[in-house]
């Protein structure tokens, strides 16, 4: 049990230093961060966007997108077209409960109708809160990132997402 | 003469008529051994290979899951064959016991597999060969039920002491998946000639 | 009294030690663990405690059924399974893009390193093979998680040694590393950035000069670890001769990584492998010790810390530009076949058995994750401690419990 | 204050320390029987320090203090090393035991 | 009691001084605990500690934590000795506070100015070794009674060179008596040299040594809080403990600690001294000096606590027989020596 | 049983007794030291990461026994093994006790929701007064689902009803 | 004097209840803790009779040191700790020795000292115990040296299993 | 009443005055703490699983030092009396101390050498 004293001492010195240095901390609930642009937070929907194809909700691992929507006529969009029939959601629920935030939806969405947005704050006292509905979503919408730039020496990117 | 023909060379010669095929998979050597000389390979490979080091123990089972695809038009489970067909190195049946063993000196491994029987799977156990095998022999028993002669003490490792069934065999059933209603099954029809169309006909196709 | 007249108990280095763990201590547990409500009747003077399935030694849900002389460790018997998810059953239900996003919760402190062999696998089976700037990205990400990892334990086991100061440490200079990965894949910790053959998405803006930055403060921060936690004499009275491994007998446990190479066997599978990665391209130094302790294995994850902060600046400096993805079809198929793919991850060597029959989904992934070895060795180690080895022991071995039980 | 509080309080202490040595079969209780006994005896030698005005008395008390602390150890020693062959720190058993 | 208590009876004095003190113990405690415990403990780890409990600094925290533990529900577990259980902390907290006792915090400001100051203070510290031992016993939980019996076998370990190390500062004053030892430390020189009196930590700085290193091992604190050790013991001999009983073993530890802090101050720091202040203005500003040094004092333990590893048992017992022990009695010796020669 | 069912706290005099009680409580928060899977590592993040440091806002991470713990926090994957044994450890806190169900492997099952081994959802044997959506959520989910929660205490009557309802802790058995 | 008194009595009436505690109950521990009790109380009634110093050496001795062996003592031999019937055959005959025993040595000492006051004027200084003890019993207190080290090796020879 | 009792009394006070304020915080949180009382409550505290009974051993170690530290405490028992009187004692008395101390520490050498201060 030899102690020599340079390890113990230089041990205080190091935690007496931080102590001056001041503290990192970001006091969460009076200012907040941003999360990178990236952050997979919440997902948003752009409902005009959606065809209600169901790709997302096959695609997920999770089965909890839940998606139900009708078929409609709407007037041709140019002149002397026909007219379209067009599939209108009824119901577009995710279960934010049960998502495990793969980001899978969003990636095999065809027509850029779902996005990441970093918000984090939906916590809920009730579970069946959680389950977000086609409004709610549509909310997020707003918080949605602009894409940022990629870094050099990227490939110039074939279909840009917003 | 490849690093992999190498090792292929110095394996079988090394186990002899213990191996029954062996194969190549990926850059990886798969050898088919006789279920009887299980153990004795295991004692060649380290001894005289020089494989000291156990990566795992596992099985497998061949059989087709008749669970998968219940439901109709389920992307969400992948489509498998419908008929029993074997990897490398072939098998004889539906369960197979498969190891890998590796040097830390020499830089080599392989991986050896053995058949072993459908009604009443045995095996031997490599614990007195490898240490480390224990565990994985009881994980294999509790997920397949193969019973490793010799094993000191089999008894369930992750699951409770109560549970029944060995899950990772291909009929035991996920009940979740087949209770919960599949969320991707849609009354809306897909609109002639759209690109939707055809993506969920691929789908269909598929699945 | 029985058990105070019986000759002690083998330690690890006494000459009737048996390499296999004799079974002759385990009954009275066996029942214990058969039904926990059957009060074991004690028929020496031996107590048993069970430490865990919640116990701040265990990091979670180990749980640990010991049998003590006094403050001596006469056997011990690791219950694992509290955290199994039943990953091997999951895999086989769900296509590739699924399997992919799934396995990074395995080892949950490192997952794009899970990710890394699966996809790898699947793409041997699909013969293709991701472009060079992801492959640099890819390893990039790997040793960031590395690093992520190892801060965490740098400071953990500090913690675990009765240091508090420490582990905030290793936490705050994490938050950086994370920071990085988060910013380059969107998720914290479960990045699901790997795609089969490439990345999702290129790095962002910028996100080359952030990592220099940062590599900078993981440098200093292991200096700090050295001068506070691996240079301070009582950690080391408490570290040294604790724990030992050695190297053969880990070896045939199949414990890997840098506990191995903390005893003494120099194997790392970034260089002696199967070329993966970018790994044959770059400079580093492997690093082992002979002591086979905890100290070793501390100071082992030290020094790669280090090492793995200098091979990201590599990769920096050599990164290539170009496309990240290969071409690969919309839906994916491997086609049938079998690929064992195993890679250096934090904790040790992680390897994924795929058999394939040509669906979107594998048939069969076998996931030889390295914490259930190097765990497994555990009833070994603790024959004959002291409890409050126990802890320095389990601390230095750094296993995750997702990643022992899968 | 008069002395004979202390005394007879003394008297008292002893006796059930008696009987405690009569009745105890277990070796330590038997021992702490003992401590009450010379804590009465230490009793009785302060009172007549005080009743004196000698100090004597007191140092008597440190000693047997002193005397006791050994006293204690030694026979829990020996009750250990009964407890140790005949697994009990029963006395009876033990005398029994040894014929 | 010359300026204040000239026509006020000595019951009175008494029940004004009991009321001081019942007030600054727990005051103490938690300026203490608020302090360096928190604040100082989270800037060492490079965070801010509490911040929101009260709006100021967290300053709410301790009332708070107080607060809540009264509103707890009191558990004993049904294998457990009850009244042996309930008993425990009382006991701990019972020998803190008497050790408050003979603390001088101005040249009259004493509750009791015994002849056997110091050896009173260290009897009645050791007393918590019953508790203590009583809580694991009584528990019938297996990591309370290890933890009791580590803590109990820490506690008789290191009450050793606590006492040993204390003889010196005896010797030197000639006296046990807490106030002796002020007045001895304010009235003496160095080298004939009168400035600052004789505080003595600069003859007795092995004692001091000792003392703090045997304290920090008498208050459980890191690097010998093996048994507490939280990673193994859970919590030690207080596994089972929830609410107010809890609280009380809380409130013995931080007072204790206060307690130590403030015998370190008096015995080699002055007590309440200030070099050049006497009469009036001494006894005003006592309380003050002597909660500044004690303020010191505990500085250095927590910084201590917050910066090392923790010693294994055996270590930690070896560190006490082999090492600590001797250098007392050595210094002891060599003290002597030198006291009786010049 | 005492003051708080005797009805005479919910006279307005007592009001700042009450709003001084709930105050308190409301910042000692003191958490139950247990990680379950990737989400505890988060959590750690919360607490120890001197970035997050939940300690500011009065959550203490000090007791490793529920016997001194008023919060658990169900970090992560819990499965069919473990259940028991959180049911143990919820029992054994003394009450009033605070359950925040932290990602969705706690909330529901999450990836592992089809799994043979896991339990889906913690609310199966635990009352939860918070649910953190994420997987894993990010420190600053937790520590607002905290907030959350401390408005909550605030706002706790201790009267008969209330804390009755508050503090039964009867499980929701769901089969 | 009265309050001197009271004390005594109530100190008195602590300690005798507590005795027979330790003699009559059926837990060692509690025994053990009993005589905790009684030990005080015996400090206490130094205190009254002026013997400071050697009041807080029963404290520091008995109660912090000797009573922890016994604890020690009793875990270590994990004595019974139910209602096992820790006592013998003799509780009778004992019984009435012991009364008759107390009996006799009242009336002796009530007989021989009857209403002989204790005064006390000045509590003993422990500087004059201490030149009393080096000045006329160095003796004595060099042979307790002698006999604590006998009595150290002969515990640990007995205690050690080899 | 002199001096030295009312010094006796103030700790008195104070003892008392600790149980009191243990009392009245115990009878303030009966007040306001809830009782609701469960069975599974009252289980004994093992890491969660269901504890296994049986009352542990502590090791003889400890005994060894338990016995170790009665016989330092006897002898710094003494050492304090002597010790505030040094000068007036003079050398004879440092000297039988001397001899005193030397002896126990005899004591704990033989304890060191016969390897009872190490563990195992
Ligand atoms: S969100 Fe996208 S993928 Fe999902 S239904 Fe709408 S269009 Fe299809
Ligand atoms: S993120 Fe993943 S789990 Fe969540 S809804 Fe999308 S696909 Fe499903
Ligand atoms: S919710 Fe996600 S991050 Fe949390 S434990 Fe489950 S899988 Fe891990």
């Amino acid at each position: 049990m030899a102690f020599k004293l340079p390890g113990l001492i230089g041990g205080l010195g190091i935690t007496f230093k931080t102590m001056l240095q001041g503290a990192v901390t970001v006091q969460y609930p009076h200012e907040k961060e941003q999360p990178p642009a990236r952050s997979r937070g919440v997902i948003a929907l752009h409902e005009d966007n959606c065809t209600s194809c169901m790709l997302c909700s096959r695609a997920c691992p999770d089965w909890c997108i839940y998606i139900e929507g009708h078929k409609e006529e709407r007037p041709a969009r140019r002149e002397g077209g026909r007219p379209r029939a067009v599939n209108l959601l009824d119901r577009f629920d995710i279960d934010y409960a049960l998502c495990m935030y793969c980001g899978i939806c969003v990636e095999v969405c065809p027509f850029d109708a779902l996005f990441w947005s970093p918000e984090y704050e939906y916590s809920e006292p009730n579970i069946a809160s959680l389950l977000h509905n086609k409004d709610r979503l549509g909310e997020w919408f707003h918080t949605v990132p602009e894409v940022e730039p990629l870094e050099v020496g990227a490939a110039p990117v074939a279909k840009a997402k917003k | 003469m490849s690093d992999l023909e190498v090792l292929t060379t110095r394996v079988t010669e090394a186990l002899g008529d213990a191996v029954i095929e062996h194969a190549e998979a990926c850059g990886n050597l798969v050898l088919r051994v006789r279920l009887d000389s299980w153990r004795s390979v295991a004692e060649t490979a380290r001894n005289t290979l020089g494989c000291n080091y156990l990566s795992f123990i596992s099985g497998i089972d061949w059989m087709p899951a008749p669970t998968v695809g219940l439901i109709e038009g389920d992307t969400s489970t992948p489509a498998q064959p419908k008929e029993m067909t074997f990897g490398a190195a072939g098998s004889a049946g539906r369960f197979q016991v498969f190891a890998h063993v590796q040097s830390t000196v020499q830089h080599i491994g392989f991986t050896i597999k053995a058949d072993v029987d459908e009604a009443a799977p045995h095996c031997d156990s490599w614990v007195s060969v490898y240490p480390g095998a224990d565990w994985h022999e009881r994980e294999c028993w509790e997920m397949y039920g193969v019973v490793f002669d010799g094993h000191p003490s089999l008894r369930h490792l992750y699951l409770p002491a109560e549970f029944e069934g060995h899950p990772l065999r291909k009929d035991f059933p996920l009940l979740a998946r087949e209770v919960k209603p599949w969320p991707g099954l849609t009354d809306v029809e897909p609109m002639p000639g759209s690109e939707s169309d055809e993506e969920t006909k691929d789908e269909a196709v598929e699945a | 009294m029985s058990s105070t007249e019986q000759p002690v108990t083998p330690t690890n280095d006494s000459p009737d030690f048996k390499a296999v763990p004799d079974f002759e201590v385990a009954p009275g547990m066996q029942r214990h663990l058969a039904d926990a409500r059957v009060n074991v009747e004690l028929d020496t003077g031996d107590m048993i405690i069970n430490l865990g399935p919640q116990h701040p030694a265990t990091h979670g849900t180990l749980r640990l059924v010991v049998r003590l002389d006094g403050e001596r460790v006469i056997a011990a018997d690791p219950v694992i399974g509290y955290m199994h998810r039943g990953y091997e059953k999951l895999t086989e239900f769900r296509t590739y893009p699924q399997v992919t996003t799934l396995i990074n919760r395995i080892d949950w402190l490192s997952s794009f390193a899970n990710e890394v062999p699966f996809v790898h696998a699947a793409e041997q089976l699909m013969e293709i093979e991701a472009p060079p700037r992801a492959q640099y990205i890819r390893t990039a990400l790997t040793e960031l998680s590395r690093i992520a990892t190892f801060l965490l334990f740098l400071g953990e086991m500090g913690l675990q040694v009765g240091a508090l100061t420490p582990a905030f440490y290793g936490f705050r200079d994490r938050e950086h590393v994370l920071n990085l990965i988060e910013s380059a894949t969107g998720g914290r910790f479960h990045p699901n950035f790997n795609r089969i053959g490439g990345l999702k998405d290129d790095l962002p803006w910028g996100w080359i000069a952030e990592t220099r930055n940062v590599m900078k403060i993981v440098l200093d921060a292991c200096d700090v670890f050295e001068d506070l936690v691996l240079g301070n004499e009582i950690f080391q009275a408490r570290t040294r001769s604790v724990g030992i491994i050695p190297g053969e007998l880990g070896a045939s446990y199949g414990v890997s990584g840098s506990n191995l190479r903390a005893s003494g066997v120099d194997w790392d599978l970034r260089r002696d492998g199967a070329p993966y990665l970018a790994y044959p391209e770059l400079d580093f130094e492997v690093f082992t010790h002979p002591d086979g302790d905890s100290f070793a294995r501390y100071w082992v994850r030290l020094q790669e810390t280090r090492e793995s902060a200098r091979m990201v600046l590599q990769l920096l400096d050599k990164m290539p530009s170009g496309p990240i993805m290969a071409k690969v079809a919309r839906i994916i198929k491997v086609p049938a076949g079998e690929s064992w793919v195993e890679t250096e991850n934090p904790l040790g060597q992680m390897g994924y058995y795929v058999v394939s029959k040509g669906g979107t989904g594998p048939f069969r992934v076998k996931i030889r994750s390295a914490s259930f070895s190097n765990v497994s060795i555990l009833p070994w180690m603790l024959r004959g401690v002291y409890v409050p080895d126990v802890v320095t022991i389990l601390a230095s071995l750094y296993f995750i419990l997702g990643d022992i039980d899968r | 204050m008069i002395l004979n509080q202390f005394l007879i309080l003394a008297a008292v202490l002893f006796c059930i320390g008696i009987y405690g040595v009569l009745v105890r079969r277990n070796g330590v209780l038997v021992l702490m029987s003992i401590e009450l006994m010379l804590n009465a005896v230490n009793l009785n030698l302060i009172a007549f320090s005080a009743y004196l005005k000698d100090t004597s008395g007191q140092i008597f008390v440190l000693f047997v203090i002193t005397i006791a602390a050994a006293e204690v150890g030694v026979g829990l020693a020996i009750i250990l090393l009964l407890f140790r062959n005949f697994r009990s720190p029963d006395l009876d058993q033990a005398q029994q035991l040894k014929g | 009691m010359s300026v204040l208590a000239l026509e006020i009876g000595w019951g009175w004095m008494l029940a004004f001084k009991a009321l001081v003190i019942l007030l600054i113990v727990p005051l103490g405690a938690l300026v203490l605990g608020y302090t360096f415990l928190l604040k100082m403990m989270s800037h060492m780890q490079s965070r801010l500690g509490p911040m929101d409990p009260g709006g100021f600094h967290g300053w709410f925290q301790l009332v708070g934590d107080g607060l809540k533990f009264l509103q707890k529900e009191d558990i004993i577990p049904e294998d457990a000795d009850r009244r042996v259980f309930a008993f425990a902390p009382v006991i701990v907290v019972i020998s803190t506070f008497l050790m408050f006792v003979v603390i001088p915090i101005g040249p009259v400001a004493v509750v009791a100015n015994l002849d056997v100051g110091v050896f009173y203070a260290l009897a009645v510290s050791s007393l918590s070794v019953i508790g203590v031992l009583m809580a694991g016993w009584s528990s019938a939980n297996k990591f309370a009674l290890m933890g009791a019996l580590r803590a109990a076998g820490q506690l008789i370990a290191y009450e050793l060179p606590l006492l040993l190390a204390v003889v010196g500062v005896v010797m030197q004053a000639g006296t046990m008596s807490l106030q002796g030892i002020v007045s001895a430390q304010q009235n003496g020189s160095i080298f004939g040299w009168s400035g600052i009196g004789n505080p003595f930590i600069f003859t007795q700085i092995i004692g001091f040594l000792l003392f703090m290193i045997a304290a920090q091992a008498e208050l459980s604190q890191t690097p010998f809080d093996m048994p507490v050790a939280e990673s193994e013991l859970v919590a030690g001999y207080m596994v089972e403990y929830s609410g107010f009983r809890f609280l009380f073993f809380f409130i013995g530890e931080f007072g204790t600690a206060t307690a130590f802090a403030a015998l370190a101050a008096t015995l080699f720091l002055g007590g309440w001294s200030l070099p050049g202040v006497h009469g009036l203005s001494a006894e005003l500003l006592g309380p003050l000096v002597l909660f500044v040094k004690l303020m010191g004092v505990a500085f250095l333990m927590f910084w201590v606590r917050f910066t090392y590893p923790r010693l294994r048992e055996d270590q930690l017992q070896a560190i006490a027989w082999k090492f600590l022990i001797p250098i007392a009695l050595a210094n002891i010796i060599v003290t002597a020596i030198i006291k009786v020669a010049f | 049983m005492g003051l708080a069912d005797s009805g005479m706290l919910q006279k307005p005099v007592a009001k700042p007794l009450t709003w001084l009680l709930n105050y308190s409580r409301k910042y000692s928060l003191w958490m139950f030291q247990w990680g379950l899977a990737c989400c505890a590592i988060e959590m750690g993040a919360a607490l120890a990461s001197p970035r997050y440091d939940m300690m500011r806002i009065g959550v203490i991470p000090f007791p490793a026994s529920p016997r001194q713990a008023d919060l658990i926090v169900i970090s992560g994957t819990v499965t069919d093994k473990m259940a028991p044994a959180i049911r143990r450890l919820y029992e054994q806190m003394p009450d009033p006790k605070y359950v925040i169900s932290m990602g969705s492997c706690a909330n529901c099952g999450g990836p592992y929701w089809d799994s043979y081994s896991v339990t889906k959802g913690i609310d199966q044997i635990l009352p939860v007064d918070v649910y953190v959506p994420g997987c894993p959520p990010r420190p600053e989910a937790l520590i607002q689902a905290v907030v959350m929660l401390q408005e909550q205490i605030q706002n706790e009557g201790i009267g008969n009803d209330d804390m009755r309802k508050r503090w039964n802790g009867e499980p929701i058995n769901v089969v | 004097m009265v309050a001197q008194n009271v004390a005594f009595w109530i100190i008195a009436i602590a300690m005798v209840l507590s005795a027979i505690g330790v003699v009559r109950t059926s837990n060692v521990v509690h025994a053990a803790l009993y005589l905790v009790i009684v030990l005080a109380g015996a400090a206490a009634q130094y205190i009254l009779l002026a013997a400071e110093f050697v009041a807080w050496v029963q404290v520091l001795i008995y109660i912090g040191a000797v009573v922890i062996l016994f604890l020690f003592g009793i875990m270590l031999t994990r004595s019974p700790m139910g209602d096992l019937d820790l006592d013998n055959s003799q509780r009778m005959p004992a019984f009435v020795a012991s009364l008759a025993l107390v009996g006799t040595l009242t009336a002796l000492l009530v007989d021989a000292f009857g209403n002989s006051k204790v005064v006390i004027d000045a509590p003993t200084k422990t500087s004059v115990l201490s030149s009393d003890i080096f000045r006329l019993y160095i003796v004595p207190f060099e042979a307790v040296s002698i006999l604590l080290l006998a009595a150290l090796v002969g515990a640990i020879v007995l205690a050690r299993r080899d | 009443m002199t001096q030295f009792y009312r010094n006796y009394l103030a700790v008195a006070v104070f003892a008392v005055a600790a149980l009191g304020m243990v009392g009245a915080m115990l009878g303030v949180g009966r007040l306001v703490r809830p009782n609701r009382p469960q069975p599974e409550k009252y289980i004994a505290y093992e890491a969660g699983s269901d504890p296994i009974r049986g009352f542990g051993q502590s090791n003889v170690r400890y005994y060894v030092y338990a016995l170790l530290f009665v016989m330092f405490d006897v002898e710094a028992v003494f050492i304090f009396p002597w010790a505030i009187n040094l000068e007036a004692l003079g050398v004879s008395a440092l000297i039988s101390m001397i001899v005193f101390i030397l002896v126990l520490t005899l004591g704990l050498v033989y304890a060191w050498r016969k390897g009872v201060l190490r563990w195992a």
